[in-house]
């Protein structure tokens, strides 16, 4: 019952405050999220660590006649996206101005967009996962067309949209195929993990799952809509969007697409496609974010980089590339929110999101200066910072895999430092070009902040937290 | 001399004549069903259908006017493809009715067969499911034909000359009305 | 209190001072800065000090930092003599220069004050926990926050174009250094499985122990060098070049001078760039097998000393010739620890420490009397006006040089002694004639600079007319460590042949002993490089000051321009790497990602639609189309069946 | 002679209730059509509308009542020589056009109000529509899935002419008209194929002697591609679609609304009675042929859909490429993928049905308002409807929880089964495409409108509209319940296993 | 009655299909052709004679009333469409004078 509060919650809570007076609506919605993110945390603190199978399960029939039942539950690998996902929730919330237009609204679907992902972290039936997968995408086309910025949100959003589905769909197919291929007419993914169908049959499932996985990460070349989604985010949509959301492909990877399909190969090994995709992504990304000048963009890029780790580390088959992935998870939901919410302060401040039009905001906002060198040495990978122990442990996977990997992927920890030193050094240092006076950062916006930077000195600093209870990883038969 | 109507159903540019030629086939097929020891439907097809059915279209020909086809309409290509897709039609038909090895027939009194009483019998014993589903289609047939060929009188405020002013009929975005 | 308290206690001082002095903490009164900038460091001197008096040693783990699988890795703290023998000189030297700050850094306004003051700390504490980390991880740790935190003191004049573009070429050859060691402990560990320096070596050194990739027959039951070993070592090296500015990852080293003097000082003379000679020196037992990695290290070590003290000789800015010369020092300490001299490699480390830092710290006093002006063609005469700072300078340029009895000579020489005496080894030989050379170099450099500073009359546009002597706590730091560069020396005499060893006795249990012993050739030929090259530190003398003679680069004109644009490796950089890399992010922006992976996706949408307009042509609204279609889908569907029915 | 026929004359009181009950939803029907026919002539011309709406109401509640009660309680069987029958699978269609003749009544009463053509006969036609329907699902026999069929198409083909003298209608009318009646030519004509190769007419008949005697077998061959023809045609499958959009546009909305669900339903049924329970013996040669139209349908409807400017010509393409999804689950066949036709179709009802009846409020007196600029701001006009337009889009469009992702759900696990993947692929690459075009109806809902005139709704509309919505809701969240009905919608006794 | 003993022999049943066979063929062909609304009804009651004659043949050849009787089904149905459709030109002819079919083309697209 508790792991159907988590997602429940929200989405009730969502289709009350749609429709709610605007100045009430905040308020109501920063309750809802904040008491689910105490759930998902109670979850996340009674979680047995020593378990090897989910916990919190529950189970009921849904749809007999197809073996579909309405199964959720959580391991070492899915509780930490679900309170991920629940704190950025409360984030975004807290994040929403209330003057914007139709808050209510836009409030209520940022909370039915976590609904969607927290149901599809923990879902352990196929058809079940397939639906929160979809379903999540309602909300956020909308967020994206109705409160999108820019010039014409509307295509962003549907090119999302259509993306997104051309591999869904075909996941679709996949999903039946599975059913069907196994004989064993279930789709428990449990039970799934343990009968998997011939290498031929492996073959073009795995093709039609990771194709789905890899838009949605996105992994290189399939990341098209994400600078024209981003771009036309809202910030406080973007922070679950980009925080969580990517999150979503990497996980199916790992929850689906390794366990169910163990040996894919006909002429043609795809658990090496991936990985090498996955190095072409951080090393175009990098390459991507140092071209960019406009700041929001940047970081869209970054991320490419970043779940290009990602989706190394998970496919570096191994306990540490694949727990230093789920970390790395983390991490990036954490970074990459505090990026955005900056990089959007400074531009309200500033005016402009072109980096090479800023210059000297140090000098007129020495705090804001501050926090944005901590998230970007964050988002570089500096050791003692959170992001740093992901990409070892990802990168150290990967070695272990093939050496080469690591050392192309390594290419991109060089390159980090090139783009996200440009993004902080042309914002914040050199001499300023903008005369129009400044504020610093508000309470506000400090109080937002706060809980991510904390996270990322924690889980810097005591990674343990986390890989301690990841435990479930080594037994769970994911690492072959 | 049946196929030789059918043509002349399809050729002759005036309605008239078109109609004409079809009572033509109508009759010479009835002769057929009179060989094929169906009485009953040759005295149906005489009295009905190449008497009323066929009256009431030169009745609505003639209410309508005799208009000669004009020589030249749209679609050029038209005639030829159709030819040509009737022709490579007949042939597929011809090549599976060819060859054709038929069922046994069954036993049937052949001095009843298709006789007025048996029919009748048959239609009121066996088929009077189908008897009745026809009634209610000639019902409906003519209800929906009294309701279209109404006079609309102005009173009822619905279509009423509406005739007059077909463009305001879709809310304002039609091309203006073919005129003759 | 324990040793593990203490070494914890050693640590966290200079954290909580920085903690103390970030955000906020120049609301407090400037002289909490004073005091808690250079206190902390002292604080953890002191901590030092009773380690080492308590002749203190091992190996601490405090608690489980990452648990995943095989991949265990705790927070453990080593300490040894190695270790506390670093941590002194960081300590001792970082307090003076940190004290010597307070007065250098006066006339910024508060925020920038304790905000450097934090950076300090915060690089103590780095540099700390990189010398007292016990296994690779935070090693790595440590090496990329001293990285850090040098990047943070280039940019301290953060409005300064050239300075931001300093501190992030610093950071990021740094963070190549960083790849470097990272792929090196993924290499040792994926052989050894373990990731603590004990688990490591106990597994190189072991007999009995063989990697899983390496062939081991019975006849060889030998601690053996592997490729994997020789990787290793290499990737290490990596970190050590691009951390200790040695070819070819050097370049970021004279731009770094951007950086305020103290800076300079302390992280770019005395400890920071001398981490990769501490580096070598913790991982001898792997150099020790790695015999290729070894070598290189010393070759490496012996081109740089040579290649930067060349450049040297052509620099007119006084911090750039400084910053050549170290790098050409930390040349010397390569090649020592290359060719296995480690306790001569880290003496000089000492000793270079002391003298490296007066100079810096010296020239800072020049540099300040002067409005921040730093050419020296621009000084001269300052003997007579700041008379303090150019004796105390001149004691530092005489260590450098290597004229008996200062720290230098015995520290420099007993490395060139050392490669001398190697016996048969033919690659000491070279490296020693590079370091010969090399030294007589750098008494040319080093008298140049400062007959150009100090001696002669005033250059007739110096900024400012009458000069003065620094405040005392800037002097002060400058009389201890000028005393220090004089007797430092003598606590080790070896180069002579005779007296004490005591750095080597102390560090020999951590490094081990230097397998053989200097004869008296090499104590002649000390003599002997001594005089040259304090002849040639005279004859600077004559060809700067009294212009006796007529400059030697009007004979070799190409030469001179060759070395003043420093052979050329900025601009092969910037052709090799850095503007390649801007071209190809354009490139892939311009004409891959938006026409290409972008393409495919638009035109897919374009095409449908447009597939979609051309099909609606068909609908025309004429009645006899519809049922010419229809006709026509009546015979294909006919025929259709006709071949599934035949076949 | 008369000894000859007497033997013949033996049809007994108790013969007569036994069939009547079979066939009682349909009698009942009939039985409120003549009334209905009555009542128009004798009130007044004021008051002929509503009480004939009022007739055919309960009508529909009744004939629903009884199919329900049937449902439970009574046993199928042969009626009437075996040329009818009150079998499940006649039921489970005789319940849904029940519920969609009220469904129609209810939006259809204020449409014709509005557009001042409150006429008795509307009413009557639509229950001769419905009627012919029922009788289409419960034959099973040749002549009377004819007869069916042709009471439902010419009820029909007035009805799209209802808009009299509204040269829209009129071409709809004479459009549908003509090349209907062309089409049912090639359906009884094969017909009278398939009746010269088995011999009867009678379908359970035919499957049992086909099965003995593979004679004629070109006959039956050269019928099966006449009828599939035919049958394509009624569902409004490519490439015999072409008079879709243009009727659908022509009609009045409730007259589409109605056609686009209840045709296309009474059509499967009876493909479904025909090839899958007469002609199970050849079912390579119709499944081949239905393959071919299904991915013709599919591709084409979709594409065609993306351009369209008209709500009614966008809904009528994308109700030809969902006949081509539910296509696959006929060719799937077998109880699974039969049973996911029917909840296809159930289901189907409620999201179009709901979909136009959202279009019939926009409709003004003179006309209807179909274009998409007419949603403009219908969020601000009337935000329940904007909500539940939403609803029915998203659900067509096939995402979850709605319904209709369920639906396809089924149908695709049946062909996949069946082994007709290549077919899904085409269905599941096709439907990204339609994802497109239902987000652009939903663009106008949505956006900002100058025009502040709420969009003001009568209760019967939006009650009918709200149920479509909450059940396109309800049912995705809980299919079982439809889908058992579906599988005993199968008797395996009639399709096989 | 049948003095001419015709019925059951195969060649001329099959003669009698291929009559039919034609005439369908013609009428297809006929309203593909003409542009005359009212021509394309009466082709369309061409086909169906056709089909009637197809039913009644099998019915002779079967020896089974089911033809015949289906025939009679046919013809009413006939009768039915072109009653309604009659009806619905007339309509159209009250407000517009159609002889050609392509004129109806309005709606398309």
């Amino acid at each position: 019952m508790t792991l159907t509060i988590i997602w429940l919650t929200p989405l009730i809570g969502g289709v009350l405050i749609a429709f709610m007076p605007p100045h009430w609506s905040k308020l109501m919605a920063a309750i809802t999220a904040i008491f689910t993110l105490g759930i998902a945390a109670a979850v996340a603190l009674t979680f047995d660590p020593s378990a090897h199978s989910y916990q919190f399960t529950e189970e009921i029939p849904w749809i007999p006649q197809y073996a579909i039942f309405y199964r959720l539950g959580v391991d070492g690998i899915s509780i930490w996206l679900v309170v991920l996902n629940a704190l950025l929730t409360v984030i975004a919330v807290l994040a929403t101005p209330v003057s914007m237009r139709n808050a209510n609204r836009f409030l209520g679907l940022i909370l039915a967009m976590g609904s969607g992902l927290a149901g599809v972290f923990m879902a352990i039936d196929l058809v079940l996962f397939y639906v929160f997968w979809e379903a999540m995408l309602i909300p956020a086309y909308f967020l994206l067309w109705l409160f999108g910025e820019g010039e014409r949100p509307g295509r962003a959003a549907v090119k999302f949209v259509l993306y997104t589905l051309a591999g869904s769909l075909l996941m679709l197919v996949g999903v039946i195929g599975e059913y069907v291929a196994t004989g064993q007419h279930t789709f428990d993914l449990a039970t799934l993990a343990t009968i998997p169908p011939s290498p031929a049959i492996q073959f073009g499932l795995f093709f039609v799952f990771a194709l789905a996985f890899a838009i949605k990460t996105p992994l290189f070349p399939f990341h098209s809509w994400l600078p024209d989604a981003y771009l036309a985010a809202p910030t406080p949509m973007l922070i679950t969007f980009a925080g969580v959301m990517g999150k979503a492909g990497a996980y199916g990877f790992l929850r689906i697409a390794i366990p169910l399909f163990p040996n894919p190969v006909l002429w043609w090994d795809w658990r090496w496609v991936i990985p090498v995709l996955a190095v072409a992504a951080i090393i175009w990304g990098a390459l991507m974010a140092i071209a960019q000048r406009d700041m929001k963009l940047l970081v869209a890029y970054s991320s490419v980089s970043h779940m290009g780790f990602i989706v190394l580390g998970i496919f570096a088959l191994n306990v540490q590339g694949q727990q230093g992935a789920v970390l790395q998870m983390v991490n990036h939901g954490i970074i990459v929110p505090a990026l955005f919410l900056m990089v959007a302060w400074i531009a309200d401040r500033a005016g402009t999101r072109d980096r090479s039009a800023l210059g000297g905001l140090g000098a007129r906002m020495p705090v804001m200066a501050g926090l944005f060198i901590v998230v970007v040495l964050a988002a570089l990978g500096l050791p003692g910072l959170n992001s740093f122990v992901g990409e070892f442990m990802t990168l150290l996977g990967a070695w272990q895999r093939t050496p080469v990997l690591a050392v192309l992927g390594a290419i991109g920890l060089v390159l980090a430092p090139v783009y996200m030193l440009r993004l902080f050094q042309g914002t914040m240092q050199g001499e300023p070009v903008i005369r129009k006076p400044m504020t610093d950062i508000e309470t506000g916006q400090l109080a937002l902040l706060t809980p991510l930077i904390l996270l990322m000195f924690v889980l810097g600093l005591y990674p343990n937290v986390l890989t301690q209870l990841m435990s479930a990883l080594g037994q769970a038969g994911l690492a072959r | 001399m049946a196929v030789a109507g059918g043509i002349g159903v399809i050729t002759f540019r005036e309605p008239i004549r078109c109609v004409l030629s079809l009572v033509v086939v109508m009759i010479a097929l009835s002769v057929l069903f009179l060989l094929l020891s169906a009485q009953f439907v040759f005295v149906a097809q005489i009295i009905v259908y190449a008497g009323a059915v066929m009256v009431l279209f030169l009745f609505v020909i003639a209410l309508l006017g005799p208009a000669r086809e004009s020589a030249r309409g749209r679609l050029r290509f038209q005639p030829w493809l159709a030819g040509l897709f009737a022709v490579v039609f007949l042939v597929l038909a011809w090549t599976m009715l060819q060859g054709v090895q038929y069922r046994q027939p069954d036993v049937a009194d052949l001095n009843v067969f298709g006789t007025v009483q048996w029919i009748g019998i048959e239609l009121f014993t066996r088929y009077l499911y189908p008897f009745e589903l026809t009634s209610i289609l000639l019902l409906v047939a003519a209800i929906g034909a009294i309701y279209l060929s109404r006079k609309v009188d102005s009173r009822e405020g619905g279509p009423s000359g509406e005739g007059l002013r077909p463009a305001d009929g879709t809310g304002g975005d039609l091309p203006p009305p073919v005129d003759r | 209190m324990n040793t593990g308290q203490l070494a914890l206690l050693l640590l966290l001082l200079p954290a909580a001072g920085a903690l103390l002095l970030a955000g906020r903490g120049w609301r407090m009164p400037r002289i909490v800065t004073k005091i808690v900038g250079p206190g902390v460091v002292w604080a953890s001197f002191i901590v030092t000090l009773a380690l080492f008096i308590g002749k203190a040693s091992g190996d601490i783990t405090y608690f489980t930092w990452i648990k995943s699988g095989s991949f265990v890795v705790p927070f453990n703290l080593l300490v040894d003599n190695l270790s506390i023998f670093m941590c002194l000189v960081i300590t001792g030297v970082g307090g003076l220069i940190v004290t010597y700050a307070v007065g250098y850094m006066a006339k910024e306004d508060d925020p920038s004050y304790s905000r450097f003051f934090t950076y300090m700390d915060v690089f103590i504490f780095s540099m700390l926990l990189l010398v007292l980390a016990g296994n690779f991880v935070f090693l790595i740790v440590g090496w990329a926050m001293v990285g850090l935190s040098s990047y943070f003191l280039i940019g301290f004049w953060y409005h300064r174009r050239s300075a931001v573009l300093a501190a992030r070429k610093a950071f990021v050859m740094n963070v190549i250094g960083d790849v470097g060691m990272i792929l090196g402990a993924f290499v040792l560990f994926t052989t050894y499985h373990a990731i603590t320096y004990a688990g490591v070596f106990q597994k190189i050194t072991n007999p009995n122990y063989c990697p899983p990739n390496a062939i081991c027959t019975l006849s060889l039951r030998i601690a053996t060098d592997s490729p994997t070993l020789e990787l290793a070592a290499f990737l290490l090296l990596v970190g050590a070049i691009a951390k200790s500015a040695q070819l070819p990852l050097h370049t970021w080293l004279p731009d770094a001078m951007e950086g305020p003097t103290p800076v300079s000082a302390l992280i770019h003379a005395a400890t920071m760039v001398t981490a990769g000679v501490y580096l070598v020196g913790r991982m001898h037992p792997i150099y020790d097998l790695a015999v290729y990695a070894h070598a290189a290290v010393a070759i490496v070590g012996a081109v740089t000393a040579l290649f930067a003290a060349s450049i040297a000789i052509v620099q007119t800015d006084i911090k750039r010739v400084l910053a050549y010369s170290t790098m050409s020092q930390i040349g010397y300490m390569f090649l020592a620890v290359g060719i296995g001299a480690y306790s001569a490699g880290f003496f000089h480390l000492m000793s270079h420490a002391f003298f490296k830092a007066l100079l810096f710290m010296a020239a800072g006093n020049v540099i300040h009397a002067m409005n921040d002006e730093q050419d020296m063609r621009k000084y001269g005469g300052l003997l007579k006006q700041l008379p303090r700072t150019s004796w105390s300078f001149l004691i530092g340029a005489v260590s450098l040089v290597g004229i008996i009895p200062f720290a230098g000579f015995f520290s420099k020489e007993q490395i060139l002694g050392a490669a001398f005496s190697k016996p048969d080894d033919t690659l000491a030989l070279i490296v020693w004639g590079i370091g010969f050379v090399t030294a007589l170099i750098t008494g040319f450099y080093t008298g140049r600079m400062w007959w150009m500073s100090f001696a002669g009359k005033p250059s007739p546009d110096r900024p400012v007319e009458h000069p003065h002597e620094a405040p005392s706590v800037m002097l002060i730091p400058v009389f201890v460590l000028a005393a220090l560069a004089t007797i430092g020396g003598l606590i080790q005499t070896r180069a002579l042949g005779f007296g004490p060893q005591a750095v080597s006795d102390f560090l020999s249990s951590a490094v081990g002993v230097q397998p053989w012993e200097g004869g008296i050739a090499d104590v002649i030929v000390s003599i002997i490089t001594m005089i040259l090259a304090g002849l040639l530190f005279l004859a600077a003398y004559r060809l700067y000051v009294t212009r006796a003679w007529k400059p030697w680069s009007s004979r070799f004109p190409r030469f001179q321009t060759l070395l003043e644009r420093k052979y050329y490796f900025d601009e092969i950089y910037n052709a090799a790497f850095v503007r390649p890399m801007d071209a190809a992010a354009e490139f892939g922006l311009r004409d891959i990602e938006q026409p290409l992976i972008d393409g495919v996706v638009v035109t897919t949408g374009v095409a449908t639609e447009a597939s979609a307009s051309g099909l609606s042509l068909t609908q025309s609204g004429y009645f006899r189309n519809y049922v010419l279609v229809f006709l026509a889908g009546a015979c294909i569907a006919a025929i259709l069946i006709l071949v599934r029915a035949s076949s | 002679m008369t000894l000859l026929l007497a033997t013949d004359i033996t049809y007994s009181w108790g013969q007569a209730v036994s069939d009547l009950s079979q066939i009682a939803p349909i009698a009942a029907l009939t039985g409120f059509l003549l009334f209905a026919i009555v009542t128009d002539l004798a009130l007044p011309k004021s008051r002929r509308g509503d009480a004939v709406a009022m007739v055919a109401a309960v009508g529909y509640v009744l004939s629903l009542a009884v199919a329900v009660y049937r449902w439970n309680y009574a046993t199928g069987g042969p009626a009437y020589k075996g040329y009818a029958t009150g079998d499940t699978f006649a039921l489970f269609f005789e319940i849904m056009f029940a519920v969609l003749g009220i469904l129609t009544v209810a939006i259809s009463h204020p449409y014709l109000k509005r557009r001042g053509m409150l006429e008795g006969e509307f009413h009557i036609l639509i229950l001769a529509t419905v009627i012919g329907m029922m009788v289409l699902a419960s034959a099973t026999s040749l002549v009377t899935v004819f007869l069916g069929l042709e009471l439902l198409s010419i009820a029909l083909y007035i009805a799209c002419g209802f808009a009299r003298g509204e040269t829209r209608s009129q071409e709809a009318a004479a459009k549908y008209l003509l090349i209907g009646g062309f089409a049912s030519a090639f359906v009884v004509y094969g017909m009278a194929l398939i009746y010269g190769g088995s011999g009867t007419t009678v379908i359970p008949e035919i499957a049992t002697r086909l099965q003995t005697s593979s004679s004629g077998n070109s006959l039956i061959l050269l019928g099966i591609v006449l009828m599939g023809v035919g049958f394509a045609f009624k569902v409004s499958a490519a490439p015999f679609h072409m008079w879709t959009p243009d009727v659908y546009q022509g009609a009045p909305i409730p007259v589409t609304a109605f056609m686009s669900v209840g045709t296309k339903a009474a059509a499967f049924a009876m493909i479904i009675r025909v090839f899958a329970g007469g002609l199970p013996h050849l079912a390579p040669e119709w499944q081949a042929l239905l393959a071919f139209v299904a991915a013709t349908s599919m591709i084409v409807g979709n594409l065609m859909a993306i351009t369209q400017s008209s709500l009614k010509r966008l809904l009528a393409y994308s109700g030809v490429a969902q006949a081509g999804y539910v296509l696959i689950g006929v060719i799937a066949g077998g109880q699974s993928g039969l049973a996911a036709v029917l909840f296809y179709l159930f289901v189907y009802m409620f999201m179009n049905f709901g979909a136009f009846a959202v279009v019939t409020l926009l409709a003004g007196p003179d006309g209807d308002r179909d274009r998409l600029s007419d949603l403009n701001g219908l969020y601000q006009r009337n935000p329940l409807m904007a909500i539940l337009m939403t609803v029915f889009m998203l659900s067509l469009a096939g995402f979850p929880p709605f319904v209709g992702f369920f639906g396809k759900l089924f149908l695709f696990t049946a062909g996949v089964s069946a082994g007709y993947t290549w077919l899904v692929v085409v269905a599941v690459l096709m439907s990204v495409v339609s994802v497109y075009y239902y987000v652009r109806v939903l663009i106008p809902v949505w956006s900002a409108t100058t025009r502040t005139d709420k969009l003001e709704t009568s209760a019967s509309s939006t009650m009918a509209i709200a149920i479509s919505g909450a059940l396109s809701l309800v049912l995705g969240l809980y299919p079982t319940t439809l889908l058992i009905a579906g599988q005993l919608g199968i008797p395996s006794s009639v399709f096989g296993p | 009655m049948s003095t001419l003993n015709i019925g059951g022999s195969q060649l001329d049943s099959s003669w009698f299909l291929l009559l039919g066979a034609i005439l369908f063929t013609l009428g297809t062909a006929g309203v593909l052709i003409r542009r005359n609304p009212l021509v394309i009804l009466i082709c369309i009651e061409l086909m169906l004679n056709a089909v009637n004659l197809t039913l009644i043949t099998f019915s002779r050849q079967l020896q089974n009333p089911e033809g015949q009787l289906f025939a009679l089904m046919v013809m009413t149905v006939a009768a039915a469409e072109a009653v309604v459709g009659l009806a619905i030109l007339v309509d159209i002819f009250r407000v517009r004078d159609v002889e050609d079919v392509d004129d109806l083309s309005e709606l398309k697209g």
